[in-house]
């Protein structure tokens, strides 16, 4: 369990600064929801399970599409 | 320079902010006269909601959720004015292939379907009114995904918005109208863990599932409208 | 004879639910809305008076009693706030009536009702959550609101003030979150009463967090970045709102935070100094621009630094003297700023050197912006100088004669650049070009409304002075506030 | 214990982001990061080891065998508001983009600070 958690937490860390490092938006938002994705995986061992829904179909899914709809309208690359 | 600036910045906040919270044990009882514990013991049959959770969201603390949604609202209406334009740009998106577009009408209406039991059954089981309004809306998404003229209408969206919105606050109202104060619990509470249970609280919930699912389609929608 | 406080939240958002299909049968009308709901508002919290003036009254939502469920505490602070919040809504909305044309006006009518309903219930509600999600929508809706005309600047001050915002709501939640852990309540009264036997070092940390997420909404310095640009780019109207509404919630939760939750004594003292700071910065600030409105917002900011100071004092006279000064800049910001909005469009400038002459074209405008230039100066019959000379005396009565010297310097930094501009509109040529139109009945009628109530104050303070006594000594006094949300619950 | 880690270590990530990132769009994804961040450390503060989640599911679960619900309800609703800020931020964003036709604030004169 605990050597879970700890892969977990470092897939967590990475993917965070992998959001913030990525000069790629799309990379970096699917960072993003790998964050939200492990964060809904926490949610669910800490006996949370009505905020791990939430957290899956809103910070997993729908945010993630309206980050992809603004980058499609915007500029996939950081300048 | 700037970020060697930020990154000291950042350590000194992240050392007191985990030394302070590391003061905090994790994973015991700390506060034995706590309102949590208080809910746990009582919850079940001053609510009768057998999700301790939604009875804290919707009737509890219901106030906060009307909040909530009202956020949600304010977060559908403000997109909608600042992506306001006169006329809204054609979509030149391609169709999705025979298959995504088969596959997306046979999976619409069963997520429809999935969102409706989520929040129908928020006060027995996980979910509620968001996390249903929020699956509801990626049915929604689905179809906007694969069909290129597809698209929601507006007058009725907002029309079911609106009226979902109304009955929640009517409910509050009659709350205040029939028992002793706004949002109160004025329906028999029922046997727990059966789907007439709890009196308002699934009344509200369903509410709460429509708007947010109905809200978070005209987001998307206003969203998309944008491209191209 | 007064209705469920409740309504005051409830209706409001009731309306904003409604505004949608009540634009579809007639545009017309959505305009009207605001004005009736707060309106109503209003009503309440004038009959509310002399019933929170002898006993905070508490108002229990969803039947269960105070540590379990949320509550309303209206003392005589979160009513006279509401009063204020709502008199300045009211006027705002009948100003709006004229003012908005760009599409979707609808939308605008309904952002600005939530954002007068989200401020009434930050003042109002007895939960520290609650407080939050009240702040949430009050923010949520300036930020669109800030960015409503479209245009670049705007978008980009809303940018800002959302970047800014944000940080601040993470601050609120992480205090929220120790507090929680620690005394097992949100409720605030209840939070006061646990938070002796809590590790010192867990609940400085909790107020030094809160004290960050509410400083931004109260414009304290360093944390008051958003504030130039959000009230100078956004629409005149929604310029005046953050002065008179957006800013009075934030100090509010500011004053409940340091006085009735915490109540530490070291934290006075840092008020007081950030309060100076922040008056200094702002007024040195100010005197630089050229932007009209951009000179409005620093000198805002000046005067809430000046309330910080009042708070800081932490005086029941000094108290009082700050919660006047904060009505009478509820009352007198607007007015410079729905003038000067008219100014700004009559003179197809937003510098100040393009209103030379305004006077002669437009003299009721000018009369007015004049009026509300040397009521917030302070001169003598006006009612901005009842409330600095308080503060100003009791400053040096408690020996911070540093404090009242700096203090005083930054009023007359703020004399120099006002009467700047009072010169400009009345002894200056006018340009060609200034254009000679009607000012619409509904923003004049505003603007009066602005200026009697001014004019009132300041010769019988004693009107507003009569309530303000008991909110002050709620701050100071905080059992009364405890005792009587926590024996609601018996 | 390791929830402390890792939250604060995404809020401290997320602030990184925006103070540093010069993206508009980096700055909104920071915004979401710090909001996970301070989410897991509310549930976390709520959690009691080896109690399950409130909910009577089975007749034989009683009041002591379940973790604090408070905070769950609180993040259910600050996960809400998030995503509302996180949407409004980037239709500001669009607007933005549709003036300068850059996301880069450098380009941007006003946002500078």
């Amino acid at each position: 369990m605990d050597i879970l958690l700890i892969i977990l937490t470092v897939i967590l860390i990475a993917g965070a600064l992998n959001t913030v490092r990525s000069k790629d938006l799309v990379a970096a938002v699917i960072s993003g929801s790998v964050v939200s994705l492990i964060a809904s995986i926490y949610f669910y061992l800490l006996q949370a399970p009505d905020v791990a829904l939430t957290e899956a179909a809103i910070g997993v899914g729908l945010s993630t599409i309206i980050f992809m709809i603004t980058i499609r309208r915007t500029g996939r690359m950081e300048e | 320079m700037r970020k060697a600036i930020a990154v000291l910045f950042l350590g000194f906040i992240g050392y007191y902010l985990l030394s302070t919270f590391l003061l905090v044990p994790f994973g015991v009882v700390r506060v034995l006269e706590g309102v949590g514990l208080k809910y746990l013991q009582d919850g079940l049959q001053q609510t009768g909601a057998a999700n301790l959770v939604t009875s804290i969201v919707v009737n509890y603390r219901g106030f906060d959720t009307l909040g909530e949604v009202t956020v949600l609202f304010l977060a559908a209406t403000g997109m909608g004015a600042l992506l306001y334009s006169k006329r809204p740009t054609e979509r030149a998106r391609q169709n999705a292939s025979v298959i995504v577009k088969t596959g997306a009408r046979i999976l619409f209406p069963l997520i429809i379907i999935l969102g409706a039991y989520v929040f129908i059954h928020g006060h027995l089981t996980p979910g509620g009114g968001f996390q249903g309004g929020a699956i509801i809306a990626s049915g929604f998404l689905l179809m906007f995904m694969s069909y290129r003229t597809y698209h929601v209408n507006h007058v009725i969206l907002s029309r079911v918005e609106s009226s979902a919105g109304s009955v929640f606050v009517i409910i509050g109202l009659l709350g205040l109208a029939y028992g002793s104060s706004f949002l109160a619990n004025i329906l028999p509470l029922g046997t727990a863990n059966t789907l007439f249970s709890a009196g308002v609280i699934p009344l509200i919930y369903v509410a709460v599932g429509f708007k947010v699912g109905a809200e978070l389609t005209a987001l998307l929608d206003t969203m998309l409208q944008t491209v191209k | 004879m007064y209705l469920d406080p409740v309504l005051m939240i409830a209706l409001p958002l009731f309306a904003a639910f409604l505004i949608p299909p009540l634009a579809r049968i007639s545009k017309g009308l959505v305009k009207y809305v605001p004005v009736l709901i707060i309106g109503f508002n209003l009503y309440e919290t004038v009959m509310l008076l002399p019933h929170s003036m002898v006993k905070p009254v508490i108002v229990i939502i969803a039947a269960w009693a105070p540590p379990l469920g949320i509550n309303l505490t209206i003392g005589p602070l979160g009513n006279v706030l509401a009063l204020i919040i709502s008199l300045v809504g009211f006027v705002v909305a009948v100003y709006n009536i004229r003012f908005v044309e760009e599409e979707p006006n609808e939308k605008y009518h309904m952002l600005f009702l939530l954002l007068t309903a989200g401020a009434t219930g930050m003042v109002l509600t007895g939960d520290i959550f609650n407080l939050f999600v009240f702040l949430e929508i009050t923010s949520i809706s300036s930020y669109a609101l800030t960015a409503f005309l479209r245009d670049r600047d705007g978008a980009e001050a809303a940018f800002k003030y959302l970047l800014i915002g944000s940080m601040a709501s993470t601050f609120i939640l992480l205090g929220i979150a120790l507090i929680y852990a620690t005394t097992g309540t949100l409720n605030m009264a209840q939070i006061a009463v646990r938070l002796k036997d809590v590790d010192p070092r867990i609940a400085i940390m909790a107020l030094i967090l809160l004290i960050t997420g509410f400083g931004i909404e109260a414009e304290m310095f360093p944390l008051n970045g958003w504030a130039p640009d959000a009230y100078s780019q956004a629409p005149t109207p929604i310029g005046a709102a953050f002065g008179g509404i957006v800013v009075k919630a934030g100090v509010y939760a500011l004053a409940r935070l340091i006085y009735t939750i915490f109540s530490f004594q070291g934290i006075f003292h840092f008020i007081l100094i950030a309060g100076i700071i922040t008056l200094l910065i702002a007024e040195m600030s100010a005197i630089r621009q050229k932007q009209l409105k951009r000179m409005l917002a620093f000198s805002s900011i000046g005067q809430m630094g000046l309330v910080l100071i009042a708070l800081g004092l932490a005086t029941t006279r000094g108290v009082e003297g700050g919660l006047f000064q904060m009505f009478n800049h509820a009352m007198i910001k607007p007015l410079l700023f729905l003038s000067a909005g008219y100014l700004v469009f009559y003179s197809g400038s937003k510098n100040i050197e393009d209103m030379d002459g305004m006077g002669r074209v437009k003299p009721l405008l000018s009369f007015f912006f004049a009026f509300g230039a040397f009521a917030i100066l302070g001169l003598p019959p006006l009612s901005g100088f009842w409330s600095k000379f308080i503060i100003l005396s009791e400053t040096i009565s408690h020996g911070f004669i540093a404090v009242a010297t700096l203090a005083l310097f930054g009023s007359i930094i703020e004399a120099v650049y006002y009467l700047r501009v009072v010169g400009r509109l009345y002894f200056k040529a006018p340009h060609d070009g200034a254009k000679v139109q009607y000012v619409p009945k509904s923003a004049l009628v505003a603007m009066s409304i602005l200026a009697l109530i001014t004019l009132v104050t300041g010769l019988y303070p004693d009107l507003v002075m009569t309530y303000l006594k008991p909110a002050a000594a709620e701050l100071i006094d905080k059992s009364i506030y405890i005792k009587a949300v926590l024996s609601a619950g018996l | 214990m390791i929830y402390y880690v890792a939250a604060i270590s995404l809020i401290l990530i997320g602030i990184y982001a925006v103070l540093v990132k010069k993206n508009m769009i980096k700055i909104v994804l920071g915004l979401t990061l710090i909001d996970s961040g301070v989410n897991i450390l509310l549930v976390s503060l709520g959690y009691v080891k080896d109690k399950t989640a409130p909910i009577f599911s089975n007749p034989t679960l009683t009041a002591g065998d379940m973790v604090d619900p408070v905070p769950q309800a609180l993040v259910l609703t600050a996960i809400v508001i998030g995503v509302a800020v996180t949407a409004l931020a980037l239709s500001i964003v669009i607007r933005i983009y549709d003036h300068h036709k850059t996301l880069n604030i450098n380009k941007i004169r006003e946002l500078k600070w």
